[in-house]
């Protein structure tokens, strides 16, 4: 039987690609059903599962790349989900790249959790959740077609709340999950509008179909078929309005925080962009939305990471802003540099966020960073990864951040938006500001962890998500420190930090470098009128002076000598002063709850309580009374008096023969 | 035909006449064995009806239909004396009013 | 004759039960697990019996004991079988004898509501089905926390809404019977002759109100709440799951294929009734705080989503209304026998008192989730898959704005799901309730047929369309 | 002609006394004055044998039977017309009712007779000689109708046996309701019934 080639890669059969994509869904369902029997086998279990797709997805990458007929890429249909609806995996380049990344950083975060959880209640069905997260994301990027993106998008969903709300004893980690889960679902409902507008239009839930006849959209409709989708980016990969959920999902496990929301699930928005390039290459209207919404994203997580306290929520913000960066590089249309920035960030984000997790396990699950510092000296090891992570974030020169960061920026520029260009180096400064002003105040000065928190301003530690509440629970307390070998954390980090330096040269050499001529098959090209060149090196040099100067205040204010000295007052002047619209990330979880959840719960209470008994049911009780009312007045007939029934047959008799009487007289 | 028979409206006019007398009796009256009595004259003035009819269609169908009716009637009597005997032993009157369950 | 035993079999059986003494509580209700079981395994090895037709009545009309599967009844019956078979697996009542009994006629009346082709066999086990529900409200009700008092309260509601809804759907059988000359003609492709101006109007308005009350369709809905709150769980699990769909079906085979018009003019009305119920479902939903309230009240939303799927004549969206039907059964069912093995271990329903059952209770906590994430309709289970299509059927016939209002309870339900499901099961472990043993194996096998049919729809919806569902597809596409 | 109008005068005026009469006795009187003269009235329709069993059936034995319940009942006493009448203006509509029968009835016999119709029906002119005969009665009784009368059989069986589960108890039931005042007050008229019962 000849198959077709199917528009979007070369069909046939690659059952490594199922391996791939069911080996973890068969950990996941082996270490939920028997996890306890396992006990601590469950975690080398749960790794070994991602470990061989990692590299079965090295051993595909041949299929992956394969270039046919203009085509890229394996096609495998798999079965019919409806009629006309198929279903099927597609692994070319793009889903590579994702395929890769969730393996490998995914298989690392899983060895690291082996000691990071170790002696955990729940050891197995934590791994379970992890196996099926993965399973999840790779449905996500693997499918063919949109309906089977938004399964994957659900199921990562799912698979981020019951990680978030792991410890579901906490009330604040169960109350961050169904945060979670609920924006998440706002972004499904998205993108399953505009699956229906696309089968409305086209027919076909397939990626193939659907880029094939853009043509049978309106302008106006492509660009409501792109907002949907992005509604689903925006709440996926925490953009502006939709990010609230972010900082509180730090709730969860740090390496959870780490796989899920830095290196994966949260870039899931740009691969949908990315997947769909033809769509906004062919709408202007949503690359400028998309490019603004990025833009805001990436500066508003910045300012907000200068103002938080918790080593996590820092971190959060960070990735919310980098997000913002690769979604702003996919609006605009610089699909390969939002794509590559996904990479590098995938890389320095994990291992900033593994690092604190060493810090913080150390620490006895401390996460406010005023009572860290001079760790300097105490965990050298963490010392050196985190600071691999900020240079790589930063944008130094040299590291993969700079590379990825730099093609952003001046593809933004070229792509005619020199306004989001502006944002964008604005950006970087601050973010080289509060990178370092977490790495001064961590690693730098005296170790203030036997300080009294109040003379550190620590006020509401509750409410600023920190150990206070995390590190309570006796289970949890006791799960840490416990039997695993050390290597088993910084094992996994110490191999991240080759990607965090080396992976950004893939695009050293502009245009003739790997990276771009990788791309090249893939991405449509979208030329924009009023689009600038920047020459590479005056970009670069210009992102460094900023960078540098972020720098240097963030020097000034935390890692001068001087300062370090009265590190404890100075702290305590800066909680206490630090101005409220920051403190309360601008409102957006006040507005929220002001103009959706206390309104819905009061139109719920309006409705179960006073609507349905009083107004629907009065309608119904006075039928009930008029009914009544009938009866009791029928009643009255109701005589007893046999002679009473004998007349009133009488008379219906009379009433019958004067009819036919009359009657019959007319005719 | 003979020329004393009188018309045959005569003879359904006649019946009709009986029946409503029985009906007045029925309603009127609150001795149950006269409200018995009353019925009696109302199957009467059926038979009546169904023998004038017989004669008027020479067909004797009407005859064995009035036949049954007497029948009916017997048994109806026997019954109804019977609820009335009942009915005096259990409330030791007769009245039909008395009867009065069914009321509402 | 298989169908007919389908009908016929449990009703008898139900009854024979009352012969047994009293106190052989497991005989009874292992003969009530058997029957179930069997009625699910002849509706799953024999999909092609043949009709079973006895002609009864000639005039003034004609009318027959005929029964059979149709496209939709096949697989309703299926799920029916399924979900009573669970039911009565899952959890042990008092008097296990006369339940048992009741649910066994319960079951073979539904049967017959969705195995009769003739609109008045219909008629009468439509009116026939609500008897056993009365009584095990009667029997067996647990007192409501509801606004409405005491279970007889909502014991008589229940039957006085619904027999008003019968009533009606008895008289418009026999006008339709009147005027159409014969009532056997469910699924009966020779007989879709749409009946005239002057009589379908008034036919239409019997047979719409009985549906929508049974439905129940916003504002017809005050019975329910009270009913699913009282009812006991098993039973609960098969009216929620099942009996509400009757309404929806007979929409479907005898609204479509023989009042197309006045479907069409009672359009705009069920699209407004329909928006109303899902928005307004959702929304009490999410402050309710009795548990099974929430339940009903979700029911509520999800099933004025199937309304707007039926009432927009669009092919996808009635494929999808089958889909979501079965969908919904199944995932209405597990969460009711969850819900009914929470209240057996904690005495209490209400969110107020409930919570951190989730530590000594995960197979609990579990079966709980499950159910609730298909109810929130998860991608890849079998809620999101009949949403899909009804939604995409929604947009196709041009209502655009119908099929926006209907994401909205979707982002709701997610909220109340895990309301319900986290208040329970998650936060600090209680010391104040009851501590009883987590889920049986048996009972949690009780749930592996629903939930392993959740799945298998989610995967592979085309199952249920691709072999059944394409007869009353085509009648809507004629419609169009 | 005027034998007509003479036997049908006594039969209403009979009716009129069955219904009026105070006593019940009175009543079975004039009903029996009424059947016999129903009776001859068979007689000229050439009802032969309805006559004859109108006589033997109904004055023979229906009416002994309520002479014999009358004197059960009453024997010496005075039970009837007691209590309060709970309708007492019933008889006004029931006249009013027996009148509008009457005007009805007269309307269509006047305007049968000033039409003509329906008169004997075409085809049907003379008679045979036979009609009403016993023997043509009882032809049809017992071939073309026979399982009427049959049933007719089973009919007076169940009737019998009706009687005697109905009146054949031997003890009387005790009140089941609380006496009225008005009950009270009749306790010495009820008394000797009772024993007679007994």
């Amino acid at each position: 039987m000849t198959v077709p080639a199917h528009p979007l890669g070369l069909e046939g059969s690659y059952p490594l690609l199922f391996l791939i994509w069911l080996l973890p869904l068969f950990g996941a369902i082996l270490l939920w059903a028997l996890g306890p029997r396992f006990k601590s086998f469950a975690g080398p279990i749960g790794s070994t599962m991602i470990g061989v797709a990692f590299l079965a997805t090295l051993a595909e990458w041949h299929d992956a790349t394969a270039i046919s007929g203009g085509l890229a890429g394996a096609h495998q249909t798999l079965f019919t989900w409806m009629p006309g609806f198929t279903f099927g995996l597609l692994f070319d380049r793009l889903a590579l790249i994702w395929t890769l990344v969730i393996t490998g950083v995914g298989f690392l975060i899983h060895v690291y959790s082996m000691g990071y959880l170790a002696g955990d209640k729940a050891f197995a069905r934590f791994f379970a959740y992890l196996n099926f997260f993965i399973f999840a994301m790779l449905t996500l990027v693997l499918s063919d077609n949109f309906a089977g993106l938004l399964v994957g998008w659900g199921l990562v969903g799912l698979a981020s709340y019951f990680l978030i709300g792991f410890w579901f004893f906490k009330p604040t980690a169960v109350a961050a999950a169904r945060k979670a889960f609920v924006i998440n679902v706002v972004g499904d409902v998205g993108i399953l509008f505009a699956i229906v507008a696309i089968v409305a239009h086209v027919g076909s839930i397939s990626y193939g179909d659907t880029f094939a006849q853009i043509a049978a959209f309106s302008p106006h409709d492509l660009f409501i078929v792109c907002l949907a989708l992005f509604i689903g980016c925006a709440a996926k990969s925490a953009q502006v309005p939709l990010h609230t959920w972010l900082p509180d999902a730090m709730e969860g496990p740090t390496p959870v925080s780490a796989l899920i929301h830095a290196a994966t699930m949260v870039t899931a928005g740009v691969y949908l962009i990315a997947r769909c390039a033809p769509l906004w290459t062919a709408s202007a209207d949503a690359r400028e939305l998309v490019g603004v919404i990025g833009a805001l994203t990436a500066i508003a997580g910045a300012v907000l990471g200068v103002a938080q306290w918790d080593i996590k929520r820092i971190l959060a913000y960070s990735t919310m802003s980098q997000i913002g960066y690769m979604i702003m590089a996919v609006g605009v249309g610089a699909f390969d540099s939002g794509v590559l920035h996904f990479l590098t960030h995938a890389a320095f984000k994990a291992q900033l966020f593994l690092g604190a997790g060493i810090i913080i396990h150390n620490l006895n699950n401390e996460q406010d960073v005023r009572l860290m510092g001079g760790l300097r000296k105490t965990m050298p090891f963490a010392f050196i990864a985190m600071l691999t992570g900020v240079l790589s974030i930063c944008g130094i020169p040299g590291f993969s951040g700079s590379f990825s960061k730099d093609a952003i920026l001046t593809a933004t520029l070229a792509h005619g938006h020199p306004w989001l260009y502006a944002i964008g180096v604005l950006t970087a400064g601050i973010t080289a500001y509060y990178m370092f002003r977490l790495f001064f105040i961590v690693f730098f000065g005296p170790y203030r962890g036997n300080v009294d928190p109040s003379d550190l301003g620590v006020r509401h530690p509750e409410l600023a998500g920190t150990a206070a509440s995390a590190g309570h629970h006796p289970e949890e307390m006791d799960a840490h420190h416990a039997h695993a070998p050390a290597w088993l954390m910084s094992g996994p980090v110490a191999i991240l930090i080759v990607p965090t330096v080396l992976i950004g040269w893939l695009a050293f050499g502009g245009a003739d470098s790997p990276w771009t001529k990788f791309w090249e098959p893939v991405f449509p090209k979208v030329s924009e009128a009023g689009g600038f060149v920047m020459p590479e090196l005056a970009g670069t040099l210009l992102v460094l002076a900023v960078v540098l100067a972020g720098f240097a205040v963030a020097y000034l204010r935390y890692g001068a000598p001087k300062v370090l000295a009265q590190s404890v007052p100075r702290l305590r002047t800066e909680s206490v002063r630090m101005p409220p619209v920051l403190a309360n990330a601008y409102y957006f979880d006040a507005a929220i709850d002001a103009l959706f959840v206390r309104p819905s719960m009061l139109l719920g209470r309006f409705f179960g309580s006073i609507v349905d008994p009083l107004v629907i049911e009065g309608v119904v009780h006075e039928t009930a009374h008029t009914a009544g009312w009938l009866g009791h007045l029928f009643r009255s007939f109701q005589t007893g008096l046999v002679r009473v029934y004998a007349l009133s047959i009488a008379l219906g008799v009379a009433c019958f023969a004067i009819y036919y009487v009359v009657i019959g007289a007319a005719r | 035909m003979t020329q004393w028979l009188a018309p045959m409206e005569s003879y359904i006019a006649l019946s009709a006449v009986m029946f409503f007398l029985g009906v007045v009796g029925v309603i009127a009256r609150r001795n149950p064995l006269i409200v018995l009595m009353s019925i009696e004259l109302m199957f009467n003035a059926a038979n009546l009806a169904l023998v004038t009819f017989a004669k008027l269609w020479a067909n004797n169908t009407g005859h064995i239909f009035a036949f049954l009716v007497i029948t009916v009637a017997a048994a109806e009597a026997a019954i109804g004396l019977a609820i009335v005997v009942v009915a005096f032993r259990k409330q030791q009157y007769v009245d039909v009013d008395e009867a009065s369950v069914l009321k509402g | 004759m298989i169908v007919t035993a389908l009908v016929l079999g449990p009703i008898l059986i139900g009854l024979a039960l009352y012969a047994l003494p009293k106190s052989a509580e497991a005989l009874a209700r292992g003969a009530g697990i058997v029957v179930a079981m069997l009625a699910a395994l002849a509706v799953i090895f024999f999909p092609h019996a043949g009709d079973a037709s006895v002609h009864w009545l000639a005039r003034p009309f004609d009318a027959a004991f005929h029964f059979g599967y149709g496209p939709f009844s096949y697989w309703i019956v299926l799920l029916l079988a399924l979900v009573t078979l669970s039911a009565l697996t899952a959890l042990r009542v008092p008097r296990a004898r006369d339940f048992t009994a009741q649910m066994l006629l319960l079951l073979g009346a539904m049967d017959g509501v969705f195995l009769a082709k003739d609109l008045f066999l219909f008629a009468l086990f439509w009116d026939l089905m609500l008897l056993p529900v009365f009584l095990i409200m009667l029997g067996w009700g647990v007192p409501s926390h509801g606004p409405a008092g005491g279970r007889g309260t909502a014991a008589w509601r229940y039957l006085i809404y619904n027999l008003a809804g019968g009533l009606c759907l008895l008289l418009a059988t026999a006008a339709f019977g009147v005027v159409h000359g014969s009532t056997d003609v469910i699924g009966d492709p020779h007989a879709g002759v749409a009946i005239g101006e002057v009589w379908g109007g008034w036919i239409f308005a019997g047979f719409a109100f009985a549906f929508m009350v049974k439905t129940p369709v916003f504002p017809f809905h005050t019975w329910m709440p009270d009913t699913y709150t009282e009812l006991p769980p098993p039973a609960v699990a098969v009216v929620a799951a099942v009996q509400s769909k009757a309404g929806l079906y007979g929409f479907v085979v005898i609204g479509l294929p023989f009042l197309g018009a006045q479907m069409h003019d009672a359009q705009l009305l069920m699209f407004v009734l329909g928006i109303a119920g899902l928005l307004y479902g959702a929304f009490a939903a999410l402050a309710q705080t009795d548990v099974k309230r929430i339940v009903a009240y979700s029911s509520l939303s999800h099933l004025g989503l199937m309304v707007l799927g039926i009432f927009s004549f669009d092919p996808t969206a009635l494929k999808g209304v089958l889909v979501y039907i079965i969908a919904h059964g199944l995932f209405n069912g597990a969460l009711f026998l969850s819900l009914g093995y929470l209240e057996a271990r904690e005495e209490t329903r209400s969110l107020t008192r409930l919570g951190g059952l989730g530590a000594a209770n995960p197979r609990l906590a579990g079966a709980l989730v499950i159910a609730a994430l298909a109810g929130l309709g998860l991608p890849g289970l079998a809620g999101f898959a009949g949403e899909l299509l009804i939604i995409t059927g929604l947009y196709h016939g041009g209502f655009v704005v119908a099929s926006i209002f209907a994401l909205i309870p979707i982002v709701i339900a997610a909220a109340y799901m895990l309301r319900l499901y986290q208040t329970a099961m998650n936060g600090p472990q209680r010391l104040d309730l009851p501590q009883r043993k987590d889920l049986t194996w048996i009972e949690g096998l009780a749930l592996v047929p629903l939930v392993a049919g959740l799945v298998l729809l989610g995967v592979n919806p085309a199952a249920l369309l691709t072999s059944n569902g394409t007869e009353t597809v085509s009648v809507v596409s004629s419609l169009r | 002609m005027i034998a007509f109008w003479l036997l049908s005068f006594a039969l209403i005026a009979t009716g009129v006394f069955t219904i009026t009469a105070g006593k019940p006795v009175y009543s079975v009187v004039g009903l029996l004055g009424n059947f016999v003269i129903l009776a001859i009235l068979y007689l000229t329709l050439n009802a032969e044998f309805l006559a004859v069993i109108q006589i033997v059936v109904y004055s023979g034995a229906i009416l002994i039977l309520f002479l014999f319940v009358i004197a059960l009942l009453s024997s010496g006493v005075k039970p009837f017309d007691i209590g309060p009448d709970r309708a007492p203006r019933i008889g006004v509509p029931a006249f009013v009712f027996a009148l509008i029968g009457l005007c009805v009835i007269v309307f269509s016999v006047v305007r049968a007779a000033v039409t003509g119709a329906p008169n004997a029906p075409e085809g049907i002119t003379g008679q045979a000689d036979a009609f009403g005969s016993v023997g043509d009665f009882g032809v049809a009784l017992f071939t073309k109708n026979l399982l009427p009368f049959e049933v007719t059989a089973l009919l007076l069986m169940v009737a019998v046996i009706g009687v005697v589960l109905l009146a054949g108890d031997e003890k009387p039931a005790p009140p089941r309701r609380k006496p009225h005042a008005r009950d009270l007050e009749r306790e010495p008229i009820v008394k000797p019934v009772e024993k007679l019962i007994r």
